[in-house]
């Protein structure tokens, strides 16, 4: 047991280190930072110097740019790119189609979708969620209609997140409606221009628009965007979701919240003294470090674990990951907001970036609460912390 | 000892809560939000008529004579529907230091005023660097032959874009951060040197920078002994703060065990899962025990042992501090993602249960305050 | 609405606290204050001073020595008592077996039973759990089969608080074994005297004896002593578990502990400095008396609704008042042994009064770890919180 | 990185595992501890057949030359069984003392009788007034002659009842709280001057109170010059704690899991119910936080940056004191009334895991040292 790292596994996170704090712009960077939303030009523009670097997509087939790392390398990257705050490729590219392409797609579909989707070329979004379905994910109700060469898609998604920049959606359809749930679902590869798709945004209560209602309206799909075999893309989709769950805990993101949240709480003052050196706030920071570092040992031992994993199946031990990771972000969120005091108040959100009006309160005041309240979706997403309780109960604990 | 309402009281609570239920749904509410300084002045008119604008102040000033009581229950009505108007800026903090600090002239000439819906005020009194401190004050007041002129920077003033009357704390003398030498004025609004910054906050009400800078001001009352009246009105408003989450978090308790018994998946309605019904059960807890603290806060509120009054006035913010955040948050995810979308009510409820939080100190704050007066059971029973 | 106490309710509970703390020996209340165990002679030598008052039994029928009080007084009685560490009358006696003698039995039983329960002259315990029954009371499985003017018991109670002492147990025995769960249970009250009765101590973690194990073996019981109707005991049972809610937060108790813990703190250092100064301690102390607050407000609005209430049909909010009651108890046994610190370790419980040793350490620490441990308890008898969270989903928010 | 064991640590956990399961069943246990101060010579003899009593000492000394990690290994699995003799005592703070500040001379004396099993250590250290203040130092040494004589009261001294060495710290120069000043010293635990009050502690394990009136003494490395040793000897230990607890805290989990799963009420298996499910995988999720915490300070614990291993080392006893607490708080609850009772496992695990946290600093305190130095994430990354 030697829980240190190697001298290759250190040089490879001094060379990710080095990468990601040069060759990423700096002040995309401290967006990420200050919590900030990303412009979609943002977005590609990090992916596209990724990309050239050939760390877009390490995780796929080396054949179409993976990289062929070590758990190890992986998890290093990730945490380095984490703390560098650089935002990460488009998750809805990188770790769910392309892997769903280059595993279960035609050879064409490969060649026209991969090269495009690493590098952020199309911007991909998610139709799996509807109304109604929650984490019930199988009671989908979008149908898809075979007639002649074509799919005609009717039904509504809802939750796509950045849909209002997609080029493209992978949605889960019903395409035989006599099926029972699992069974009778297909994957299905649309063009966000084809007639018929309405995206209709959901505001969020931090203010913020990420999410999106998508509405297929007769929507004319050529039979050819099929991914796989009709009515078996309920195991795509276990596939999708069963990828990347290390990432989950987001350690990295964590790490470099606390620092800034303690360089803040060196300059916030109550009184003539910096809230730093109150007792309360820095035990409630210290009690936050310690989780953290908890979590991130826990990841390590998953992640030293991956070795021996059978690819694809994801390992049960990730839903504390899951759990414990978005807990420890919202209470960064919280802690944050509670350093902003009264000023966590004025919502004075410069959505569009153009203002010189100086700040209202600390400067990073502005997105604190927003932040706190758009971070209660990281223990509702992604499967919610009760359903990872029941696999860990399941899976894990053998009720 | 009695919970029992009075018929007056009784009386108030009807009217009040079928004046909201009939004017103040959720989609009415979006179109207050939109007018100017994010509130209805039909709704405030509306107030005036019912008596509410007046509730605390005596009869012969146009008043119900109401105490903390009949404040508390008019509040916990306004937090269910999530009111926007300036009823704790106007009555609670201005009228309340009009009331405790001002010149039987001065409260026989402003309270009508409010009572009939006629004025508008705000409590320009937190500075930047004062956080939670109340007795933290650096703009100063000083007398320019016979007229008082302030000059410093306010901020997080409740209403303060919409008041035509802003009560101004000020120092006369002492240091920066002693209560005594604390004075309070009244500055128009419009009056020159005086500078705002409106903007709607998170819950949307709506709250202002104010900058002054040799404003022209009236004493209310002696000046520089305003503190007793600021640390007596800011715990009468806390209560009155309780009284309004409680309403919030009943609202939101209420939506979330319906969601709950409604919502179907998996074939069933999910409040059947044993988990969500426990987990629903300790907001329910969560909720009385903070409805039991702001009665308690409540009785205290009126008292005129200032150490006895800031003790339980602390013990309740704190109270009311935590049990916000535990059933904000379990609301929001027993809710999922429709939680959190603006076009639901219970996001709205949860954004202002958070704010309540941060007004006049948090429950970090005020559990330091109240460990270092020595708790609530310092005495020999 | 009026908060405060009427003048006449402050006169009664300045009557109770007078009559407490003068009437009841002080070193016996001292005891109780530091959380030793009190003798059977304590239990007695109070419950009859109380009784020689009138204020034994002050909830029975009039008839029978109640006092018809409002439930504010009573709420004033119990408070005042519990502030004071006076040891209340014996639970099994006064509130258990006696109401229901009261209530369901007949005249000769009432005559013979009653003002002995009330005097404590019979000291009675509970034979209601059985292994393998816990919160599932009604599948208990003693058996009474009726022979001529007898009853033949056979079977085995457990959890049977201080039966060591008891003179007589209110059995719940079955008599229908044909009957399904609930049907078929009597109420039995059976002379611990008879021969058949085997009493085995149960030692719990804090090193204590308070329950026993009861075994039954063919002990003969006269028929006379079957309280109601044969068949019907589960009725009883349910009215039985049903009174005396209230009481159940045991505020006053709590009160009492924290006041005792903050003169400790005041007296224990750390280094020179007094544990009460530290403030991480005050404010584990403040949210504490905070909690215990809201509980006695919330007790207090439970007694008042009580003037509305049915008569034997519980509050269901008084589940909240066992839950938060309990958890509050919990809390002060633990900040005690937190403040017992390093001296929390040693076991140096004196058992049988006699040693002339110089405690261990501080003079409260050698109580401090096992009430701790004892305490876990209070969660787990009487309806566990679990089942107190299940009644208030079903009873309150009609789930 | 690689948190696979070696060959020789694989060899080394299935050895002790098996020695345990065979002799340290509850029921054997329970004899153990009614031997004289409380554990089994018997045992003893075991472990130092084992290698086990010489696990950190070089192969010179009789030792195995192991490190934190082995110390670990074998604590997890003596924590799984409630250990009862004087390891920690005499292996982990005697030993280490003696090989931390000893000179060759005494290290070769004394080290090899400790891999023996010859000798039985004890540390006298703690002084009530000092509380979890490890340089908090009363106890006074003073040269009589060429000779040391010790005046002082020691409390909670591990084992000190059946210890025939005694490790004692006195102070050689410097104010009460100074760190610097302090000496260890070697004291027969027969020699004259010292009076010992031995007890069983909580959890079984013994203890004494030591009154030293001039004992003699020898002292152990340079005098005065003690407190980097004992800092270092006590992190050590307290990671070995941290591993002790974590057996005990996966003993109690499985013994509550498999409980769930057989005990029936309602005419079906407790555990069907989610709400203990989900419960039990809280405790899990807390279990497998503090393994990884206790991994964590195993690897800082053998650090010669005293600063960067102190905050390893109390952010592992916070995250394991935490852990323990609500582990063995819940598993209590799960059991029910079976929880409660001697002749159970579950309440002794419950109870050696609550008085862990009381070792060497709690929770609390650890937390305000950690804060104090900084945190865990203070550098820039």
């Amino acid at each position: 047991m030697d829980l240190n790292f190697t001298e290759e596994e250190l040089a490879f996170r001094d060379e990710c280190r080095r990468f990601f704090t040069t060759e990423i712009p700096a002040a995309l960077r401290e967006k990420v930072a200050q919590g900030d939303h990303l412009s979609k030009d943002e977005y590609v523009t990090t992916q596209r110097i990724l990309n050239a670097r050939g760390w877009a997509v390490p995780h796929w087939p080396v054949a179409w740019g993976g990289q062929d790392w070590t758990p190890v390398q992986t998890y290093l990257y990730q945490d380095e790119m984490q703390q560098a705050n650089v935002p990460a490729p488009l998750a809805f590219n990188v770790s769910m189609v392309g892997p769903v392409i280059a595993q279960f797609g035609s050879e064409a579909q490969k060649k026209r979708f991969l090269p495009r989707c690493a590098n952020l070329d199309d911007w991909w979004c998610q139709g799996f969620s509807e109304p109604g379905s929650g984490s019930d994910l199988a009671s989908l109700r979008t149908t898809a209609k075979r007639v002649g060469d074509k799919y005609i898609v009717n039904g509504q998604k809802t939750w796509t997140t950045l849909a209002q920049h997609a080029d493209w959606i992978f949605n889960l359809v019903r395409t035989d409606p006599t099926a029972k749930k699992q069974e009778g679902i297909s994957f299905l590869l649309i063009d966000m221009k084809t007639p018929g798709i309405k995206v209709r945004p959901i505001q969020t209560i931090d203010g913020g628009h990420e999410v999106n209602e998508v509405f297929f309206d007769d929507v004319e799909v050529p039979a050819e965007n099929l991914v796989g075999e009709e009515n078996k893309g309920w195991d795509y989709a276990k596939f999708l979701l069963g990828n990347e769950r290390t990432g989950i805990a987001r350690v990295g993101v964590s790490k470099a919240r606390i620092r800034r949240l303690k360089q803040l709480a060196a300059r916030e003052v109550a009184g003539d003294v910096p809230l730093i050196e109150d007792r309360r706030f820095r035990e409630k920071l210290a009690e936050v470090e310690i989780e953290l570092k908890a979590l991130e040992m826990t990841q390590l031992r998953v992640v030293a674990d991956e070795r021996r994993a059978v690819k694809g199946k994801p390992n049960p031990a990730s839903s504390i990951l899951k759990i414990k990771g978005s807990e420890i972000q919202q209470r960064i969120t919280e802690l944050t907001m509670d350093l902003a005091g009264p000023y966590a108040w004025p919502y004075t959100r410069d959505e569009d970036e153009g203002s010189n009006e100086p700040p209202v309160g600390p400067d990073f005041a502005a997105e604190a609460a927003p932040m706190y309240f758009n971070y209660r979706k990281v223990s509702i997403y992604g499967g919610s912390n009760e359903i990872q309780r029941n696999i860990i109960a399941k899976a894990i604990l053998g009720f | 000892m009695d919970f029992d309402l009075t018929d007056e009281q009784r009386l108030l609570r009807d009217s009040v809560e079928r004046l909201v239920a009939d004017r103040y749904g959720f989609e009415q509410r979006r179109k207050y939000a939109a007018e100017p300084g994010g509130w209805s002045r039909e709704m405030w008119a509306q107030y005036a008529e019912l008596g509410l604008l007046g509730l605390p102040f005596a009869e012969d000033h146009g008043g119900f004579g109401g105490g903390a009581a009949e404040t508390m229950i008019v509040m916990e009505a306004f937090g269910r529907a999530l009111i926007l108007e300036p009823y704790v800026a106007t009555v609670l903090l201005g009228g309340g230091l009009v009331q405790a600090a001002g010149s039987a002239a001065q409260q026989a000439e402003i309270l009508p005023r409010i009572a009939g819906g006629e004025t508008v005020l705000a409590f320009a009194h937190t500075e930047r660097q004062a956080r939670y401190d109340l007795a933290d004050v650096a703009t100063a007041a000083r007398q320019d032959g016979g007229a008082w002129r302030i000059t410093g920077e306010k901020g997080v003033v409740l209403h303060g874009d919409t008041a035509d009357t802003l009560v101004v704390s000020a120092r006369v003398s002492g240091g920066r951060r002693d209560a005594a030498g604390i004075g309070l004025f009244l500055v128009p609004a419009e009056a020159s040197g005086v500078t705002r910054r409106g903007y709607p906050a998170q819950d949307l009400l709506h709250g202002a920078e104010i900058s002054l800078h040799d404003a022209p001001a009236t004493p209310l009352g002696t000046p520089g002994e305003g503190f007793a009246a600021i640390a007596r009105v800011v715990d009468r408003t806390i209560a009155a703060l309780c009284a309004e989450a409680v309403g919030a978090m009943a609202e939101l308790h209420a939506m979330t065990v319906d969601y709950l018994k409604t919502r179907k998946q998996f074939g069933r309605p999910i409040g059947d899962f044993q988990v969500l019904q426990h987990r629903s059960v300790d907001m329910f807890t969560a909720l009385e025990q903070a409805r039991s603290m702001a009665m308690y806060a409540t009785v205290m509120a009126d008292s005129d042992d200032a150490d006895e009054r800031a003790r339980a006035v602390s013990a309740a913010k704190v109270q009311i501090g935590r049990s916000a955040r535990f059933v904000g948050q379990e609301a929001i995810q027993l809710h999922g993602g429709i939680g959190m979308t603006m076009e639901y009510k219970a996001g709205h409820l949860f954004k202002r249960l958070t704010m309540i939080d941060k007004a006049y100190g948090d429950a970090d704050h005020h559990l330091a305050r109240l460990a270092a007066a020595g708790g609530l059971f310092s005495e020999a029973a």
